[in-house]
């Protein structure tokens, strides 16, 4: 072994750095790559209950985003392989289910075009952007199209799709008429006349085309008359609204899905765990008070997390790694604030889903969390103490 | 076991590479190039001239001002030639010297005349009941400094100002930096040398508490140590941590005291020597030999034959490597670094000389080294949860690449010890601790500025 | 009680900046740094509960018909007398912060005498005189929609730091990336629509 | 409107006033603090356009450092003459008109002639890359081309070339000097506007190194020293340097050897027609001797020495002449080893 020839490294293409030589195996590509992974359920359960038109709006949004920051990537001359990060098919899949099943395209577009173009590029692209894009985009528009972000198609799996079958199956052996139908009050009248047209002419029942009310919805419509009977509450359902089938956005009915995806995420480190924990505890204590003031007039604090948007919004949206709060602690001041800010929405502002605009208001607030929660310096105190401790 | 101090990452061990083979003594070169600046502080002032004849452990130059280091002979030869620095615009003889920071720094070339005849040694100091003070000197005669990475002069670390109470002495066993196993080895076979070379700097000190810190992953060291040690020393193993070796976590684990913000560990009663520094102190004064020797681990997945050598200072990193038989002909060098992965230093040339602070010689394979594209910062955080300075990496980052130094400034990027742990967790692979360099000099540069007008 | 749902709803609900778009200026102008706006927010709450308390007391008792003080009905004097008072109180600030803290002084520079032509100021005296607010009241209607000025502008001035330190396009940085932050915080705000 | 009512509305409107203007007198007495008149007068002298182009946060504030002493009124750019001079009297301060300087970058060495040693991995900027190892230029003293002193300057006067190597537009730029501490290797300086040839290089190094380092660094061959005759070529250890208070001449460009003085950008050099030479005809090289083609090289090396022989015989006193003829022998040889390797053709020597 001795004589075998020892060659020295040739030094003629070796690299040249600033310590430390070795990283660790993480990257943005693979964090991107994970959120993406983790809204796939929630996505799934999406396309289940609302069928192809769903999808088709999550396709779209997508390759809007995508095809979006292409565009700005190339206009603003940046290098285009910032594209292979995938931070605009997260934007894109989380501007999706933020939008309801039937979604037009236009909407779809202008939506993309809020998020992508507004609400990161012309901050200076990923990183520097203080608005969750996604959220920019739905705000956008659900202040821009209210009535086309309200339209929540009904969930095919949804009790009440059940209930307009089995009515069909009634008037088919006509033990009950039309008129008594009508009048039973159980069907909204665009779901009644779904009903009557799919019974006269003998179709199958279009289940797309009807829309229904979200639970949250529903509560918000519930009145209270003089003597303080209130009527119009729904009933709660909690099973459904786990499993999701209640009407509302593509993304965030199912809350099962949401959670096996927040599991995953917290698992791989993608997101601070204290942000949905704080922001879910915090909305559960305030409708919990308010539930217990007077309990029939607002719902109880389980029905106010598993419906609209909470979960959707506290696992992927609020902590969207660039418009949270850098440290722990501050992240746990950001929860609380959102969490806030949605009860209060919902409880008392005239906007039933108050989870985005929380969202995006304590986004503004970042900024200042990350100042007043930086950490202290190791050995900060003593230095005060002046001297040896 | 529970962390010992906030922050901190787990790179990947390497050591398993080196632990195994022991200390190996390298045979004697033909030329050595001995730099002028091999310590914090002024370079040492010249006392040979070209062409003069010196044995082994002569004084080629004496330390000028209290804060330097006088540098001995490596070897016994002739003097072929001085480089005097190019910065101050003198001639620069041809075959100068490029330091591990690569820029120019003056040398002396010796060429050893192969009898590597040793001057007589110091006479021995009876240290028992020794004063501190001749203990000092002999420290500072012998030239040694801290070999831990930072080879500040040791001798004005043990005089601290008389009025800073210094109760604990730390021996930083820890080398918590990934593939180096110099100090593990050492530990392993000359404990002795150690707890006597702390017992003497304990006496130079006055302290009477010995603390050596060595990490768990090294048992058969911790299991020696404690051994030899007997009741002169505590010997405290800590979980395996990066930084668990930095002076401030060090000093935090051992004692649970914390050094006040933008001082010296002096203001937290303690003095932390590395071990390696130990065993030279114990040479100086027992057996009165100067430092040009330490140990040097070479290592690196394409080293042919990894393992810990005894080597000269100033013996040129060619002759180094060929001690390790080279590298493997299939796994081209990606990177050539001197020290450990996370804070050494990478060089581009072989012509650069092993000098006292060198801990290792690592070489890196290309697959193992890529050059990253770094992206912007996405404010994951995952920088601010491993700073174990608990300082904020992202809004710093951010600051210091629009150039704003005075908002970095009182985001405390002054209290960095660039130990490497942001860059090592950051996703975007940005080039966290150049940054922090680079406004670290701008600040002192600006510090400096101001004080003068 | 009652009086929570009106500062809830100044601070909040119709803020002063972003629902009601009033004190734009002063808002784009001085938020540049933090301090800087924190200085001229203290400024703005002192003299709209000066101007809000002062301008109820002249409107109760002069300007009203049923005036105690005065039979004649001078009710049109409202805008003129409101605007006197606010600008003496403005020269007052004035010397006050040049005496104590000129560094303030000089860093708000233009910006401390503009708080007269400041429409939130003037805004505040307008609509609790229309709104025939007790002079108790108007003064915390005015203290209060200084309070939501104030929160407006700390928000605003700390997302602008930030976005100092961002790489965006040529032609936005400064003032129009400024605008566009404005224009989504008011968006947000309108989630409070309907609160009180 | 009956008149009373508009009685009413005058005196209220009037005691409001009165009352408050009284607060405000009372306020100013308390809390005045006086100002140095100075101020105002030298403030109303500048153009008042807050433009910061003095380095001051605005008219006032410079002009509360102009009475504070220590800046001269020539530092705004924008006044004109005569109210810098109305300044200088006022405030007793002699006025200094500087010669307009320029900055210049003493580098030409881009990664053409001083390539990269290593593959530099860091920050794109020249403060950072000198941290690691040095910066992986060929030339420790060389440009590194990553732009730190173009970011730092305000008028973008300072532009990278495609190879890698920073160049100062002279009619951009106003001589702030912003840049010059931007260079961590020191490299710009101000110079004159006016002058018109610049060296471009800043190396110490000795010529064995520098040629190692750079192809095109100053070896210290002192041939433009020789040219300029003056001394405003002067030379600084083993680099030239130009003494910029004496014009040197254009003609050094040509005689540098390693074309490392350079014209200042945008001004055209024309180099005159060479001195004539003295009587002996000065040889054209070795080309026109005829011996194209041929490659052998001992054939190029003794007809050309013939050459020499003759034309020293005929005027031996002649130092000029036969410099040029051992310079043109040794570009022949040059020439000849690089094409010695081919075969050599046939040895027919046409004597021309």
């Amino acid at each position: 072994m001795d004589n075998q020839e020892i060659i020295l490294p040739d030094t003629s293409n070796l690299i040249v750095s600033s310590s430390p030589h070795v990283l660790n195996k993480e990257h943005v590509n693979g964090i991107m790559r994970d959120v993406i992974i983790a809204m796939i359920p929630a996505c799934a359960a999406g396309i289940i209950f609302f069928g192809i038109s769903a999808f088709n709006v999550l396709l779209l949004c997508t390759l809007f985003c995508v095809g979006l920051e292409g565009l700005m990537l190339k206009i603003l001359g940046k290098s285009m392989n910032a594209l292979k990060d995938g931070s605009a098919i997260v934007t894109g899949l989380l501007l999706g289910m933020n939008l309801a099943a039937g979604t037009p395209w236009w909407i779809c577009l202008i939506g993309s075009i809020l998020a992508i173009v507004l609400a990161k590029h012309l901050y200076g692209g990923l990183g520097y952007n203080p608005f969750n894009p996604a959220l920019v985009g739905r705000v956008g528009l659900l202040i821009a199209f209210p009535a086309a972000l309200t339209t929540w198609p009904v969930n095919r799996l949804s009790p009440k799709v059940a209930a307009m079958k089995e009515a069909i199956s009634d008037l088919m052996n006509n033990d009950t008429s039309l008129v008594m139908l009508q009048n039973s009050g159980e069907f909204t009248k665009a779901q009644y006349a779904a009903i009557k047209e799919a019974f006269l002419n003998k179709t199958e029942l279009l289940v797309d085309t009807i829309s229904s009310a979200t639970p949250l919805d529903a509560i918000s419509q519930a009145t209270m008359n003089a003597e303080g009977v209130v009527t119009g509450m729904p009933e709660m359902e909690y099973m459904d609204y786990f499993m999701g089938y209640i009407g509302g956005c593509i993304g965030e009915t199912s809350a099962l899905a949401i959670l096996i995806g927040g599991a995953y995420l917290i698992f791989r480190r993608l997101i601070r765990w204290q942000v949905p924990f704080f922001y879910i505890l915090t909305v559960l204590i305030v409708t919990g008070i308010m539930h217990m003031i007077h309990p029939d007039m607002s719902a109880t604090p389980l029905f106010h997390i598993l419906t609209g948007g909470l979960m959707l919004g506290a696992f992927f949206m609020a902590t969207d790694m660039v418009t949270s709060p850098v440290s722990a602690k501050g992240a746990v001041i950001y929860a609380i604030g959102c969490g806030l800010i949605t009860a209060v929405i919902r409880l008392w502002g005239s906007y039933p889903e108050g989870v985005s605009f929380s969202i995006l208001f304590m986004n503004a607030f970042v900024p200042l969390i990350d100042r007043i929660s930086a950490k202290k310096v190791f050995g900060s105190k003593e230095a005060a103490q002046g001297g040896a401790a | 076991m529970p962390k010992m101090f906030p922050g901190g990452v787990h790179p990947k061990d390497g050591k398993a590479l080196s632990a195994g083979s022991e200390i190996k003594t390298a045979p004697l070169m033909d030329k050595y190039i001995v730099p002028l600046a091999m310590h914090i502080g002024a370079p040492a002032k010249l006392i040979v001239r070209e062409g003069d004849k010196v044995l082994k452990g002569q004084v080629l130059a004496e330390a000028n001002g209290f804060v330097s280091a006088p540098i001995h002979s490596p070897t016994s030869g002739t003097v072929i030639s001085i480089s005097k620095t190019s910065t101050t615009g003198e001639m620069l003889s041809v075959n100068n010297c490029i330091g591990p920071t690569g820029t120019l720094i003056p040398a002396i070339t010796i060429e050893s005349d192969g009898e590597d005849k040793a001057c007589e040694p110091l006479p021995t100091i009876d240290w028992q009941n020794a004063d501190a003070k001749t203990i000092i000197d002999r420290i500072r005669e012998t030239g040694i400094v801290g070999m831990g990475g930072a080879a500040f002069p040791t001798s004005v670390k043990l005089s601290p100002p008389p009025e800073k109470n210094i109760d604990t002495l730390i021996l930083n066993g820890a080398e918590c930096e990934p593939y180096l196993t110099a100090d593990h080895r050492l530990m392993l076979e000359e404990a002795e040398k150690i707890v006597q070379g702390a017992m003497i700097t304990a006496k130079a000190l006055g302290v009477e508490k010995i603390i050596i810190g060595i990490e768990n992953n090294k048992p058969d060291a911790v299991k020696i140590m404690t051994e030899v040690a007997g009741d002169r020393a505590v010997v405290k193993s800590f979980p395996v941590m990066y930084p668990q070796g930095a002076e401030k976590q060090l000093i935090y684990a051992c004692t649970k005291r914390r050094v006040p913000k933008g001082n010296l560990p002096m203001e937290a009663g303690c003095v932390v020597q590395n071990v390696g520094t130990m065993v030279a102190i114990y040479e100086a004064v027992v057996n009165g030999i100067p430092l040009f020797e330490r140990i040097t681990t070479i290592t690196g997945s394409p080293v042919v034959e990894p393992g810990n050598w005894k080597l000269r200072v100033g013996t040129t990193l060619d002759k180094v490597l060929t001690l390790a038989k080279g590298v493997k002909k299939d796994v081209p060098v990606g990177k050539i670094i001197l020290g450990g992965p996370m804070m050494g230093m990478a060089q581009y040339s072989l012509t650069v000389p092993i000098m006292k602070n060198a801990s290792g010689v690592l070489l890196l394979a290309q697959n193992e080294v890529k050059q990253y594209e770094s992206l912007p910062c996405i404010r994951c955080g995952r920088c601010v949860d491993v700073c174990p300075m608990g300082l904020m990496p992202a809004t710093m980052s951010v600051q210091i690449e629009k150039e704003q130094f005075d908002l970095a400034e009182n985001t405390n990027v002054m209290d960095c010890i660039e130990c490497g742990c942001c860059s090592y967790a950051c996703p975007s692979r940005r080039p966290l601790v150049q940054l922090y360099r680079h406004a670290k000099s701008e600040i002192n540069a600006q510090r400096r500025k101001n004080s003068q007008k | 009680m009652e009086y929570l749902t009106l500062v809830v709803g100044a601070i909040l609900v119709n803020n002063f900046v972003l629902s009601k778009f009033l004190g734009i200026c002063p808002f784009l102008g001085v938020s540049k740094n933090t301090k800087t706006a924190m200085g001229m927010a203290g400024a703005v709450v002192f003299v709209m509960t000066m101007a809000s308390f002062v301008t109820a007391l002249i409107n109760k008792f002069i300007l009203l018909p049923d005036g105690a003080l005065v039979k004649a009905d001078l009710s049109y004097l409202q805008t003129l007398s409101f605007i006197v008072v606010i600008a003496s109180l403005v020269q007052l600030v004035e010397v006050l912060l040049q005496k104590f803290s000129p560094s303030l002084y000089q860093s708000l520079g233009i910006f401390l005498p503009l708080i007269t032509t400041n429409c939130a100021v003037l805004g505040a005296a307008v609509i609790s005189a229309q709104e025939g607010h007790s002079v108790i009241k108007a003064t915390v209607y005015g203290f209060a929609s200084a309070l939501g000025f104030a929160l407006a502008l700390l928000l605003f001035s700390s997302i602008r730091e930030r976005l100092d330190l961002a790489y965006t396009p040529k032609s936005f940085e400064g003032t129009p990336i400024a605008m566009i932050t404005a224009g989504i915080l008011a968006m947000v705000f309108m989630g409070f629509a309907g609160l009180a | 409107m009956n008149l009373e009512t508009l009685m009413t509305a005058v005196l209220f409107m009037a005691g409001t006033g009165l009352t408050l203007g009284l607060i405000i007198a009372l306020a100013n007495k308390f809390f005045a603090i006086e100002e140095d008149p100075r101020v105002e007068q030298t403030e109303d002298l500048l153009p008042g356009a807050n433009c910061g182009g003095c380095g001051y946060a605005g008219c006032t504030a410079f002009a509360k450092a102009l009475v504070a002493g220590g800046v001269e009124p020539s530092k705004c750019p924008v006044n004109s003459e005569e109210a810098n001079s109305a300044i200088s009297q006022l405030l007793g301060l002699e006025l200094s008109f500087s010669e307009p300087h320029v900055a210049i970058i003493k580098c030409c060495g881009d990664n053409v002639e001083s390539p990269e040693k290593a593959l530099y991995n860091g920050v794109n900027d020249c403060k950072s890359a000198v941290l690691v190892a040095g910066a992986t230029k060929s030339c420790q003293h060389g440009c590194l081309g990553l732009a730190s002193c173009s970011r730092a300057c305000p008028f973008n006067a300072i532009e990278i070339n495609d190879k890698g190597i920073a160049i100062v537009h002279p009619d951009i730029c106003v001589g702030c000097g912003k840049c010059v501490e931007t260079c961590p290797r020191h490299l710009i300086d101000l110079v004159p506007k006016s002058a018109n040839v610049h060296i471009l290089c800043n190396s110490p190094e000795k010529a064995p190194l520098q040629r190692k380092a750079c192809t095109k660094g100053c070896i210290g061959c002192r041939k433009c020293i020789k040219e300029a005759g003056d001394d405003s070529v002067h030379m600084q250890g083993f680099l030239a340097v130009l003494d910029y208070t004496k014009k040197a001449p254009m003609s050094i460009i040509d005689v540098c050897p390693v074309k490392c003085i350079q014209p200042t950008l945008g001004v055209e050099y024309v180099p005159e027609p060479k001195k004539a030479a003295p009587s002996v005809k000065t040889l054209p090289c070795h080309t026109k001797l005829g011996i194209e083609g041929t490659v052998d090289k001992a054939v190029i090396k003794k007809a050309f020495a013939q050459k020499v022989a003759a034309a020293k015989a005929e005027s031996p006193d002649d130092k000029e002449a036969v410099a040029d003829l051992t310079k043109a022998f040794k570009a022949a040889n040059a020439l000849a080893d690089k094409f010695g390797a081919e075969k050599p053709a046939p040895a027919e020597v046409t004597n021309a």
